[in-house]
């Protein structure tokens, strides 16, 4: 291979922080989001609220089975045709594809937190459960301040490996023509003819971000771990 | 909408045809990957538990590496980059083979590979979960590092993790279309080409849509039933609670 | 908010805790068979059986960790129905304590005492910190207030949870084997907190096989075995003389 | 009335669809502006539209589309315009409509000029690659049915493409010659690729409307054919075939074909010439 | 493959077990001190002492579950280094039950039973198999073989555990509190058994607080404090008069 050329990253240097300012933006958003309605999901499912659970199971699995981006596909191109009814031409109404990626991503990410929380939820003991009842805390309190903080414990590595797929899966916004910064360094190696340096540039920068994030988390519970944990 | 897949395609095909061999594509690149991907997943994961640093660590590093950079870099950085760093003849050879092995190869070592990361932090976390008795039991009894590994901790935390891993074989069918970015044509691939040569882009992306909730669901009950065959007898699945010493009471009349 | 006091419709001088010929089944499995019993304000009881007799069963009926399935609970006056008010009522006059302590892991000592006061009975946080200081105090840990549950032995765990309890000023207290998870020193300990508490007039029943506390604190011993309750004695005569060949078979088990 | 243009009217906004790397004729130019020959086009069709519905204010709104998108984008109503080099096709017409031709291509083979391949026998036994879901994917299976034997491989894009020839995994590669010149232009050295002689079927490039609406259609075809007899249409296609083009200044030298000067002096959309 | 006796350089008569000034740290916690101790074949050593006082470390240093830091460990004959061979031969020479039984919940009984044997001694699966039976059937569990752990009582458990750990057979027996986490009906069960294997002439080290098991079985009672062996003594001398005042007041907490 003819020798590399990185002078192209810094000339392309405004368009992939551009690019990366999104993908952050993305991944935060459906982080928050996604973990906050994966709570509900999980809560609906181990309360088991009569019907909705099962309409939580069957929305659960149905997301998991489907590649995020053809979710994202039927989520860019359905809505605006399902609002039809509502537009007064009787054309389809456009929804933007930044909506359409921040929507789609906070309801995909849920279905992949739910289950996660779940499994914190099955790992703890009953007896919790029971302590806050004799201590007549209610339902919506037991969870928010006794089982909910224990769980995201228990969870956090899981919580951060489906974190960091979520980050690297902002690159599928490309189908609604958003760019990333995979889509940006795509685009001007597209234009240059440079594929190759700048895809080594974008993996050292995913390697970076992500390391750094799981080590933060590695970090953050061994410090936990010893206050909780001691015996 | 699914009238497109019984239209004549150019080559004299069908395009149901190309789907179908789209979805072969995609079945063999996500069994084989699986398989390897589970076996070094397994490995690796049960490296990073060890108690040998100098395992540890190498073990750490992989997955960190390999979980880190998103699938579609790793995809184009093995097809194109990796070898013109081989020895001379070796990446050329490499580069040589005929379609469609030149792509399902470094597809099936880049997929094989990632998936093994994230599979290795699940094993970790199924043996880490374990009682720290059971390693020692096993130290009192005499069995060998690697034969405790084998016999009493591997057992034991895949059975753990069986729902998680049900989740990445799920996701494992999705992970293979990024291999159509090396020029492997399984079926998002497929589904992307009658888009094309037809322009009926809804028609071509719900029949992938479908096909992949299908393999999906037979994922599903097939993990379900090696779930339930895999099950340890006078467990609850779920764990936490002592609930045995009562069964084991009612059940066992006092002398 | 605050808890508002439900005497109404009870009858002057009522029992603490009213059972009539409850019933619980598991299933198809009956763990309490028509169990009545009363407990006047102030009694201290201890439950005794063999295991698998239905004695946490029967305590845990009484706060609603469990629900009775035939019979009728009243507590303080207050009948033990699905209604939330009603549990909410009884669950706030009823303190109860495990034998796995459940503490919560993740919050402080003095957080897992202040936060029911706080977030079900709306005390103040001030007040609810000296609330919890002050029983902290008592129970001798008050020293310890600051460190997480997993940093205390367990006697010292099972110390706080009864703190924890005692922060809602609940009229009854239920403990179900609160020594039995802990190392044979740390039993004394616990068993010292809790003559204390009964000494002060509160209003006890608990599981347990410790017979030197039954012997001298209890006002009635109850004797369970297959979900019946088959003797209620003072503690001398039951421990000199059971009445029944059951009891009589399971008190030469436990003392060797 | 047209259904396109009454959305346009209402919402007082026109929606261009552009291709990001589809040289010269939409791609992003400088600070990552969309540019292109094919939106220089456009721009003069939504004069007319301005033009026609008497808005004083007509916002133009550009939308990034590619290959998986553009379809189901016009045919949301999210584009009126795509504004790109997308070939017509009989099946493609079932689904949208393109005007009259603004160009005209024929598939053709690149090749490293060091390998010494002469014409198209001396690709057999070689691997060939393709851009998956282009023209040429057919064109070269349809050459292999007629006794080539070379291995078809695909790329997901033509960059892509470009570097398996570069890198040696494909001995040659097919597809318009327009896109084969504009990448050989911008590669570090044009003079190590080399062009096979054989050319293939002519196609028509357009730009893509909604299908079924013919006043839309006419009102744009109008404009192109206005261009062309103007001479205008020649004007432009000089500044973007054979001068230098931002953002870096190559010149592609792509004189204008006889097939396309047939189409500019009588302007039709018709498939076959 | 299979166990070759290393009674090489060891003395006629040698010690079951020798501990010589072994020292044990916890990063900066030292959990024993200079601890000598010495066990003849067949003898029966009860450890005791309040809890952290290092009875575990100590008995889990003789298998080294633990390495120790400081002083010297043989057993039968063969010194605890780091090297792996000393280390296997110690182990197939000593078996240990735990508190908490670790059985491994994925094998039946018999099969937690017959695993070690064959893949550590090489023993012939049938083989095996009739070993194991006739250690089961010896903790009276025969009937219970094709059973998994999770299916059985707690005492049932803890007998598994020492048919388990006989079948590897061993010169020396391990107990670390072997009853402390059963049901107080079920300790019965599992003393017996081992009451039998001490009358066979096992050499046995335990940790327990049943004083019981102590008197009827115990050649001498080992008591330890802070990581210290303070007092070694018979059980008459221990229990009438302990010489040490912490030795007193530890017996006054456990005997209530
Ligand atoms: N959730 C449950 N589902 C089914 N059966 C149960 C459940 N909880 C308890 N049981 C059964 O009910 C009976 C009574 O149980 P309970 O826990 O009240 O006994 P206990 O007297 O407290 O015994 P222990 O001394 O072992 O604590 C037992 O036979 C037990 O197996
Ligand atoms: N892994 C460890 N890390 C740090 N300190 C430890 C560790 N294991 C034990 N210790 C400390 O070493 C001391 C001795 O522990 P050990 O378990 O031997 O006590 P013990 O006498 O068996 O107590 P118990 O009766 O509670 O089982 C204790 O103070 C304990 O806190
Ligand atoms: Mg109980
Ligand atoms: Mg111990």
């Amino acid at each position: 291979m003819n020798s590399l050329d990185f002078s192209i990253v810094w000339q392309a240097l405004p368009y992939l922080l551009h690019g990366l300012a999104f993908s952050l933006q993305l991944t935060v958003f459906a982080f928050l989001t996604g973990l906050g309605l994966g709570i509900v999901l999980a809560l609906v499912r181990h309360l088991k609220v009569p019907v909705l659970a099962q309409l939580v199971v069957g929305y659960i699995t149905l997301i998991r089975s489907i590649p995020l981006i053809l979710v994202l596909f039927w989520f860019f191109f359905l809505v605006p045709i399902l609002l039809t009814p509502f537009s007064v031409d009787g054309r389809p109404i456009p929804v933007g594809a930044g909506p359409t990626a921040f929507v789609t991503f906070s309801l995909f990410e849920a279905a992949y937190y739910a289950e996660i929380i779940r499994t914190g939820l099955r790992s703890l003991n009953k007896g919790q459960f029971e302590a806050a009842a004799a201590l007549s805390l209610s339902t919506f309190k037991t969870y928010r301040y006794v089982i909910i903080p224990q769980v995201i414990r228990v969870v956090s590595p899981i919580l951060l490996t489906q974190t960091i797929i979520l980050f690297q899966d902002t690159s599928l916004v490309y189908v609604l023509s958003v760019v990333d910064l995979t889509g940006a360094a795509v685009k001007i190696a597209q234009l240059n003819g440079k594929l190759v340096e700048m895809y080594l540039v974008v993996a050292l920068v995913y390697l970076a971000i992500c390391s750094t994030a799981s080590q933060a988390v590695a970090m953050l519970r061994e410090r936990q771990m010893r206050t909780v944990r001691t015996r | 909408m699914f009238s497109v897949l019984f239209e004549e395609a150019p080559d004299g095909q069908r395009y149901i045809d190309w789907l179908i061999s789209g979805l072969q594509w995609t079945v063999t690149l996500a069994f084989f990957g699986w398989c390897i991907a589970f076996v070094i997943g397994v490995a690796v994961g049960a490296g990073r538990t060890s108690p040998s640093r100098a395992i540890a660590i190498p073990c750490r590093l992989y997955t960190e590496f390999f979980r880190n950079i998103p699938v579609l870099i790793q995809m184009f950085l093995w097809y194109f980059v990796v070898p013109e760093f081989l020895p001379f003849g070796l990446g050329d050879a490499i580069k040589q083979m005929p379609p469609p092995w030149g792509a399902f190869w470094p597809a099936l070592v880049c997929l094989s590979l990632y998936t093994s990361a994230r599979v290795s932090e699940q094993v970790r976390a199924g043996i880490e979960a374990l009682p720290k008795g059971q390693r020692e039991a096993a130290n009192a009894l005499s069995l060998s590092t690697w034969k405790t590994y084998r016999h009493v901790l591997i057992p034991q935390a895949l059975r753990l993790i069986v729902p998680s891993l049900t989740s990445e074989v799920m996701g494992i069918y999705k992970n293979t279309s990024v291999a159509l970015t090396i020029g492997l044509l399984e079926l998002t691939a497929q589904a992307r080409q009658i888009s094309e040569a037809t322009f009926q882009t809804f028609g071509a992306f719900a029949s992938a849509t479908l096909i992949y909730l299908a393999l999906a669901l037979v994922t599903f009950l097939i993990m379900t039933a090696v779930e339930y065959a895999v099950r340890i007898p006078g467990q609850e699945p779920v764990t936490g609670r002592k609930l045995p010493r009562k069964l084991a009471l009612a059940q066992e009349p006092k002398p | 908010m605050a808890a508002t006091q439900s005497m109404a419709g009870a009858p002057a001088g009522a029992e603490a805790v009213t059972m009539i010929n409850v019933t619980k089944w598991y299933g198809s499995y009956q763990a309490l068979t028509d169990i009545r019993l009363n407990v006047a304000p102030g009694e201290k009881i201890v439950v005794c059986g063999p295991s698998g007799s239905g004695k946490s069963t029967l305590i845990r009926c009484i706060n609603r960790i469990e629900t009775h399935d035939g019979g009728r609970i009243i507590v303080n006056g207050t009948e033990l129905t699905a209604e939330t008010r009603n549990i909410d009522h009884v669950r706030r006059d009823v303190g109860m304590v495990f034998q796995s302590f459940n503490l919560f892991p993740h919050l402080s000592v003095l957080d897992n005492c202040t936060l029911a006061p706080v977030k079900s009975l709306g005390m103040g946080a001030k007040e609810a910190r000296d609330l919890a200081m002050h029983f902290l105090q008592k129970v001798r840990i008050a020293d310890q207030a600051k460190k997480y549950p997993g940093m205390l032995s367990g006697g010292q765990q099972q110390r706080v949870a009864i703190a924890r309890a005692l922060c809602m000023k609940p009229k009854v207290m239920l403990f179900d084997e609160p020594t039995s998870a802990l190392d044979p020193e740390m039993v004394n300990e616990v068993l010292d907190t809790m003559v204390a508490l009964a000494l002060e007039g509160m209003t006890m029943i608990c599981v347990t096989h410790e017979m030197g506390f039954a012997r001298k604190v209890a006002d009635r011993v109850v004797f369970m075995d297959q979900g019946q309750i088959v003797e209620v004695a003072s503690p001398e005569a039951f421990f000199q003389a059971p009445k029944t060949e059951r009891a009589r078979n399971f008190l030469a088990q436990i003392i060797h | 009335e047209s259904p396109t243009l009454a959305k346009i009217k209402r919402t007082g906004t026109v929606t261009l669809g552009y291709r990001e790397s589809s040289i010269p004729f939409s791609y992003l130019g400088a600070d990552q502006k969309p540019v292109g020959f094919s939106l220089d086009l456009c721009a003069q069709v939504v004069d007319k539209i301005k033009e026609d519905i008497k808005l004083d204010k007509l916002a133009v709104t550009l939308q990034s589309v590619n290959s998986s998108n553009r379809i189901p984008l016009m045919q949301n109503g999210t584009v009126d315009i795509e504004c790109g080099g997308t070939s017509s096709n009989a099946a493609r017409l079932k689904q949208v409509a393109f005007t009259v031709a603004t160009f005209v291509s024929s598939a053709r083979w690149m090749t490293k000029a060091s390998s010494g391949i002469q014409d198209v026998k001396g690709l057999d036994g070689k691997t060939i690659v393709v851009t998956q879901g282009s023209n040429a994917v057919g064109f070269a299976q349809g050459i292999k049915a007629k006794g080539a034997t070379f291995a078809i491989v695909q790329a997901k894009d033509h960059a892509e493409s470009m570097l398996m020839l570069q890198s040696g995994r494909a001995a040659a590669f097919m597809e318009d010659d327009i896109l084969l010149a504009s990448l050989r232009a911008r590669a570090p050295d044009p003079t190590a690729f080399a062009f096979l002689p054989e050319t293939y079927e002519k196609v028509p490039y357009g730009l893509m409307l909604p299908k079924d609406d013919p006043e839309f259609k006419a009102l744009a075809d109008g404009v192109l054919k206005g261009l062309m007899a103007s001479g205008a249409f020649t004007k432009l296609y000089a500044k973007w075939f054979e001068s230098p083009i931002p953002p870096n200044g190559e010149n592609l030298n792509f004189p204008m074909s006889d097939a396309l000067k047939e189409r500019v002096a009588h302007p039709s959309d018709a498939l076959d010439f």
